[in-house]
């Protein structure tokens, strides 16, 4: 919070546009913020130039933690820790730890993955995120283009105007994310009129 | 419109609930029509009813996902929603059966103030405990990371402040950008990829509850499979209840369209069936395993003696109806449907009566044997009190939270409406090469 | 232990010195009717008659059932918070501050041996005040509350805890009469001598049918009778399921020459267990 | 122009024979070492007759098992498979044969032969002094055996013969004519009630859980129908691959692979599902009529197979196809498909030699013996590869009138 910068956001209502429209955006050498759309576009993290999000692997790493403390914690427990002679079963019944090993195993992986996930992605209750367009969750899908110094913000507009964008405006917008309601106007920045 | 109308006549149950568990706590599980013989009785038959019941949400999202089926999305939201509430009712019943609920944490695995104390992790109650917790909070996790765009989308059209409040704190901030989108993806398929084990891992452990003693019709080594495919089986009849009450009150014919309805009784009519083949087996296998008192249990107190209504009962409306759903009249028939997933679920109710009341009522020693077990106006008040608490959720879920998943129906829409069958219409005529080539990848 | 068949006689004197040794509650006809008894002992009884319908020419076998204190123990497995397992010495050992009364270990007990605090019965309960509502209410004899008072309570074992209710007891082989032998023993320095300890139900069974003792010595009553005096009439309950019982009976052997079994025991395919247990065919439940 | 009309090629029919005569030559050599002829229930013949059977069976369920990977797809309208759906059409013709062998094979043994160490309740005269078997007489007897053998392997090839019959009538038909299409839906269906009441229940009671005859388990039907499966699958992701590296099968792509690899991945970990719950029930509550028969497998001779089978069909396919690519890599599916159709092969292996070759494995001969095994199976596999070549041959390897194909062909995972 704190710093604001200057975006061309340009709105788009169908995705057979979008692309190569994202295509020409980033042939011109603009750098494309991100792109604000209503459910999930296959290719579009591809056409941006995203690389694949490693968060399965994270999930794998926490999934196999959870194997091993299961298994550790089960064992250390029976066998050194407090021995016990329940009905004459060894005392490593490793047929008898499998549900609970397979359980923690699915916990761990589940919960540090949705961690995970809201950690990267800034996601909490109370969060505040700057939105460059209220229909980005309806049917609009919202390119940002961040405004450098040496963007001609003119040539940009233009640009998006004859690639398709149903509307096309400058919006400046703090970076990153900052605790507030969305029933409040934030008074944390200097705010100029938006499309809202 | 809202289902909340109709919340007032669920208080009535919810309260009798509340007094049932208060009694059970100060006076004692004595209350209960159980005894020194019949250990359980309604307690448990009702949790591994409600756990059955919870199983249908994560199967709908989860399996049906990995397996492409594109019609789930119509319902799964709302299905696991259910699956959430379900699983809050089945844990009540473990936690309010035990004699010192106030002990109740000893289930826990903690080094204690006795001395390093454990618990016994070789107990089936106790996979129990992992089992269901994480299998709700999985759920919960699962149906939650779905909803955070949906709250997004109506937190962006609220018109209320309340509502600007609320739904901007439950949506965490969601915007929507495309890296999010692609994490989230990601995180729907891994979860869904972990729930499909955890949801069948879920009713197999209810299932070594009972597999794993020594009681003759309990101790077999069919129930994970047959419990599984039984909790898919109550599963989707509890859903095509719900679905269907949701669909009239909220007209969302549209969404949940009789394809939905029929492919859901295709899954009843085939887990019905895998159901009635475990059923034969136990049959066929207490005569042909030569053991006395598996034989008595089956064929002397389970479809012969005072319980036999019970097990016919369930024989009827857990085999027999369902093989009803191969006629496809009847598959797209609403109102049979809603009759039928009711009879599903009595029969599988009783299912788990028959199977915990007759087995344990007489097993090895004749002088041990119980007389005729009829539940207690306490056991059935805090049956009926799940029913307030589960009903109770799910319609104030319908009235806070979109009961359809709106991200994903935008994905499918796609894929569907006018436009598209017009499309179609063209491939239908196109010849195999040309359609390949105009393909090719 | 080992209790012979042949000399018991059904008096129930077991029974009694159970009840008083252990403090095992009271409970009101109103909750026997319930099912709901506590003893930790009972006495089985078996018919043996040549027809199904032929009651009046019958021959009866008592048989006390009490905890088997099985080596593989159903009940022990399922606990999920270890609140009964084996001591070193054997004993299936119940911890009642530890029970949470889930009653998993009842329903798995082949012998249904294991008895649950269904209400308060003995006023030791958390909740206060908890059995007059009840027994207003016409659940609960008012019996139970002979419990409450200081008088009454003069007749407990001090030795025995009163167990609270919501949680499960049974059969402890007397482990407190154990523990004080032992104790004296040690106090001695040397070991226990068999025959030292009786257990209650041993103790006041006229025809001494109950022998109790450590089965590791190989001087002691109970090797010998298991091992050398009575090999042909030892034999365990439910022996095909494998529990492994520490109780042994001895069979019951009739002198007549009467055919006493319905019909003559099939060759089972070498299983000898199964005959021993000839009395036991065509059994008739005895309470009801 | 696509190539969808397979021709044999003559490396392909030379390795068939060159296997079947592998298998003939096993089972001569077998006659001449193990002298079944001599003694009854001698080693030697019990071990003749055993072989013969784990085979014979073996190759029929995995066979059927892509009738029924048809059934189950075309019932749950799963158009992706149809691109590829001719080649489990022709594994399923394996049943005629297949099915011809296990009949004259389990007939054989229970009317020409008078060895009763396979199926002890043959013996009458034991099972009259038995108590238990006594009380299975109704089930384990000649008549029965015979009738419920012929009924269900009957039922298998008519089924079968009229999905085919369907399927290239269809071919033949007029592009867009649903009507077969509605057909091949009621004979899948059918075909699925009969596959439940058979591999699903009964079949696998009678012909393999009878050899250990004291014992039983209610979950052994499913866990043969696992097994079988999973095997089944791989049969057919043998020949997807095989064809395709022939040129054939155009519009099937490493999105297909993808597929019928999640299948085998997850229907793997679907068999270890059901053994894991079969043991450990059993270990659990550790009942002598049960705990029997994991006796000689587990603690007895057949304890290195017994954690072998664990290795290959669980641990093998859970870390090699766990990996989205690892799925759509030929090679690594080819490789899984192999070992787990040994794995499988395996597993029915330790499903039926303990029970009558109750002393060390092989008579303590084993590699000896175990080359003897293959060799057999191999006999069965140079059929299977013949009859299913041929199979291939007799129609177009695209099912060009199917409404799905186009589905099928723009199939993305």
């Amino acid at each position: 919070m704190g710093q604001v910068k200057k975006y061309i956001v340009g709105c788009f209502d169908d995705e057979k546009v979008l692309f190569p429209a994202v295509k020409k955006v980033r042939a011109a050498g603009y750098k494309i913020q991100d792109v604000y759309t209503p459910m999930p576009i296959h290719g579009l993290d591809h056409a941006l130039g995203m690389r694949e999000t490693s968060l399965h692997t994270a999930g794998f790493i926490y999934g196999i933690t959870g194997t091993t403390t299961a298994l550790t914690c089960m064992s250390w427990v029976f066998t050194s820790d407090w021995p016990l002679n329940i009905g004459g079963k060894p005392h490593l019944p490793l047929p008898a730890f499998i549900p609970i090993t397979f359980e923690l195993t699915v916990l761990f992986a589940a919960v540090g993955m949705v961690l995970t996930f809201c950690y990267l992605c800034q996601l909490a209750p109370f969060v505040k995120k700057h939105h460059f367009h209220e229909r980005a969750t309806d049917d609009l899908m919202v390119m940002v283009i961040e405004c450098t110094e040496r963007t001609n913000e003119e040539e940009v507009k233009a640009m998006l105007n004859s690639n398709g964008a149903v509307e096309v405006n400058v919006q400046e917008a703090p970076v990153g994310w900052w605790l507030g309601r969305y029933d409040r106007p934030s008074k944390l920045f200097k705010t100029r009129e938006v499309a809202y | 419109m809202s289902l909340l109308k109709y919340e007032s006549t669920l208080r009535e149950p919810l309260v009798d609930g509340d007094y049932s568990v208060y009694r059970e706590v100060t006076y004692g599980i004595g209350q209960w029509n159980l005894n020194k013989t019949i250990g359980w009785g309604w307690d448990i038959t009702n949790f591994v009813w409600w756990v059955g019941i919870g199983h249908a949400g994560t199967l709908i999202s989860a399996i049906l996902l990995l397996f492409r089926q594109g019609w789930r999305t119509g319902v799964n939201r709302a299905a696991e929603a259910m699956t959430i509430f379900a699983v809050m009712c089945a844990g009540q019943f473990p936690i309010f059966h035990m004699g010192r609920v106030w002990d109740a944490f000893f289930v826990l695995p903690y080094a204690n103030s006795r001395g390093p104390l454990w618990v016994n992790f070789a107990s089936p109650l106790l996979w129990d405990v992992f089992a269901i917790s994480t299998y709700f909070t999985v759920s919960l996790l699962f149906w939650y990371s779905g909803l955070i765009p949906d709250f997004a989308t109506i937190r962006d059209r609220a018109k209320t402040k309340a509502r600007k409040l609320w739904y901007g704190v439950v949506s965490f901030g969601w915007t929507g950008s495309t890296k999010h989108w692609q994490r989230h993806e990601s995180l729907s398929l891994v979860l869904a990829g972990l729930s499909t084990p955890l949801v069948l891992s879920v009713h197999t452990i209810v299932s070594f509850d009972f597999a794993t003693s020594v009681v003759p019709g309990w101790h077999t080594t069919i129930f994970p499979p047959y419990f599984v495919a039984g909790a898919i089986f109550s599963g989707f009849a509890m859903v095509q209840t719900l679905m269907l009450v949701t669909r009239k009150v909220m007209k969302l014919d549209d969404y949940i369209t009789l394809g939905h309805i029929e492919a859901m009784n295709k899954v009843i009519v085939l887990t019905g069936s895998i159901v009635g083949i475990a059923y034969l087996t136990e049959l066929f296998m207490a005569w042909y395993g030569g053991s006395k008192f598996e034989y008595d249990a089956f064929y002397k107190y389970r479809i012969a003696g005072p319980y036999g209504w019970s097990y016919w009962t369930m024989m009827t409306c857990n085999v027999i109806s369902p093989q009803l759903f191969w006629s496809k009249k009847l598959r797209r028939n609403v109102a049979f449907t809603f009759i039928m997933s009711i009879v599903v679920n009595i029969g599988m109710w009783f299912e788990r009566f028959v199977i915990i009341v007759t087995s344990v009522y007489r097993d090895y020693i004749p002088s041990s044997w119980s007389v005729y077990y009829r539940p207690s106006i306490w056991e059935v008040g805090f049956y009926l009190g799940t029913f307030g608490l589960f009903f109770t959720c799910y319609f104030l879920f319908s009235k806070f939270a979109p009961v359809i998943a709106i991200a994903e129906i935008k994905h499918v829409l796609k894929t569907s409406g006018e436009s598209f069958k017009e499309k179609m219409d063209v491939i239908e005529k196109e010849s195999v090469e040309h359609f390949a080539h105009g393909h090719a990848h | 232990m080992s209790i012979d068949l042949n000399t018991c006689t059904g008096c129930a004197a077991c029974v009694v010195a159970c009840t008083a040794e252990n403090n095992v509650p009271v409970v009101g006809k109103k909750q026997v009717a319930k099912y709901h008894e506590m003893h930790w002992l009972r006495i089985d009884r078996y018919y043996a008659a040549n027809r199904k319908d032929q009651f009046d020419d019958v021959n009866v076998l008592f048989q006390p059932m009490l905890c088997q204190h099985c080596d593989n123990a159903p009940c022990e497995n399922v606990c999920p918070v270890a609140a009964t397992n084996h001591s070193s010495e054997g004993l299936n050992q119940m911890t009642y501050n530890r029970c949470i009364g889930t009653r998993y270990c009842a329903n798995n007990c082949p012998f249904k041996v294991r008895r649950f605090n269904w209400l308060d019965f003995t006023g030791a309960d958390s909740f206060p005040d908890n059995q007059q509502p009840l027994i207003d209410e016409g659940g609960m004899d008012a019996i139970v509350m002979d419990m409450n008072d200081d008088l009454t309570r003069m007749v407990l074992n001090p030795d025995v805890t009163v167990r609270s209710r919501g949680v499960i007891e049974k059969c402890s082989f007397c482990v407190q009469r154990l523990q004080e032998g032992k104790l004296k023993a040690k106090k001695a320095s040397r070991p226990l001598i068999d025959g030292e300890v009786k257990t209650a139900c041993m103790q006041a069974c006229p025809t001494d049918a109950i022998v109790f003792g450590n089965y590791n010595d190989k001087e002691s009553r109970i090797y010998k009778i298991r091992k050398e005096e009575q090999t042909k009439r030892t034999f365990y309950a439910l022996e095909a399921i494998h529990v492994l019982p520490n109780v042994n009976y001895l069979a019951k052997v009739r002198n007549t020459d009467r055919h006493v079994g319905v019909k003559e025991e099939e060759h089972d395919g070498g299983e000898a267990h199964e005959a021993k247990k000839e009395e036991k065919k065509e059994a008739v439940p005895s309470g009801h | 122009m696509i190539r969808e009309q397979f021709e044999m090629t003559g490396r392909y029919k030379q390795w068939a024979y060159a296997l079947i005569g592998t298998g003939v030559l096993s089972l001569i050599l077998g006659y001449v070492f193990l002298k079944p002829g001599e003694g009854t229930n001698s080693f030697g013949e019990t071990k003749y007759w055993a072989v013969l059977m784990h085979n014979s069976i073996f190759f029929l369920l995995i066979a059927i098992a892509s009738m029924f990977f048809i059934s189950a797809t075309t019932m749950a309208m799963g158009g992706w498979q149809t691109a590829m759906r001719r080649v489990p059409e022709a594994i399923s013709g394996f049943v005629y044969v297949g099915g011809a062998i296990a009949l004259a094979v389990l007939l054989g043994y229970i009317y020409m032969s008078h060895n009763t160490a396979i199926y002890h309740w043959k013996d009458t005269e034991h099972v009259a002094h038995d108590k238990i078997l006594n009380g299975k007489k109704g089930f384990l007897n000649t008549t029965f055996y015979t009738v419920a053998t012929i009924l269900v392997i009957g039922t298998w090839m008519a089924l079968r013969a009229w999905y085919r019959k369907n399927s290239l009538a269809e071919d033949a038909g007029q592009t867009g004519d649903r009507s077969y299409f509605w057909r091949s839906l009621t004979i899948c269906a059918a075909f699925i009630v009969v596959y439940g009441l058979t591999v699903g229940s009964t079949t696998p009671w009678l012909w393999l859980m009878s050899i250990d005859a004291h014992w039983f388990s209610t979950m052994y039907s499913w866990y043969t129908f696992a097994s079988s499966w999973v095997a089944g699958l791989s049969l057919i992701m043998l020949f997807i691959v095989y064809l395709k590296n022939k040129g054939y099968l155009e519009y099937v792509n490493e999105e297909h692979i993808h597929d019928v690899g999640k299948f085998i991945f997850a229907f793997s970990i679907f068999w270890t599902y059901l053994w894991f719950s079969q043991y450990m029930l059993i270990w659990y509550s550790n009942q002598p009529e049960e705990t029997v028969y994991f006796q000689p497998r587990l603690l007895g001779p057949y304890r290195g197979i017994f954690f072998l089978n664990l290795i290959i069909n669980f641990v093998a396919p859970i870390l090699i196809l766990m990996k989205r690519s690892s799925k759509r890599n030929y090679a690594t599916v080819t490789f899984m498909s192999v070992v787990l159709i040994f794995g499988h092969w395996l597993d029915f292996y330790q499903m039926i030699m303990p029970g009558p070759l109750k002393g060390e494995v092989n008579g303590g001969n084993s590699a000896g013996l175990f080359i003897f095994d293959m060799g057999v199976a191999a006999g069965f596999i140079g059929l299977l590869m013949l009859i299913v070549g041929n199979k291939l041959t007799k129609a177009s390897l695209l099912p060009k009138n199917h409404p799905f194909v186009k589905e099928s062909i723009v199939h993305h995972t």
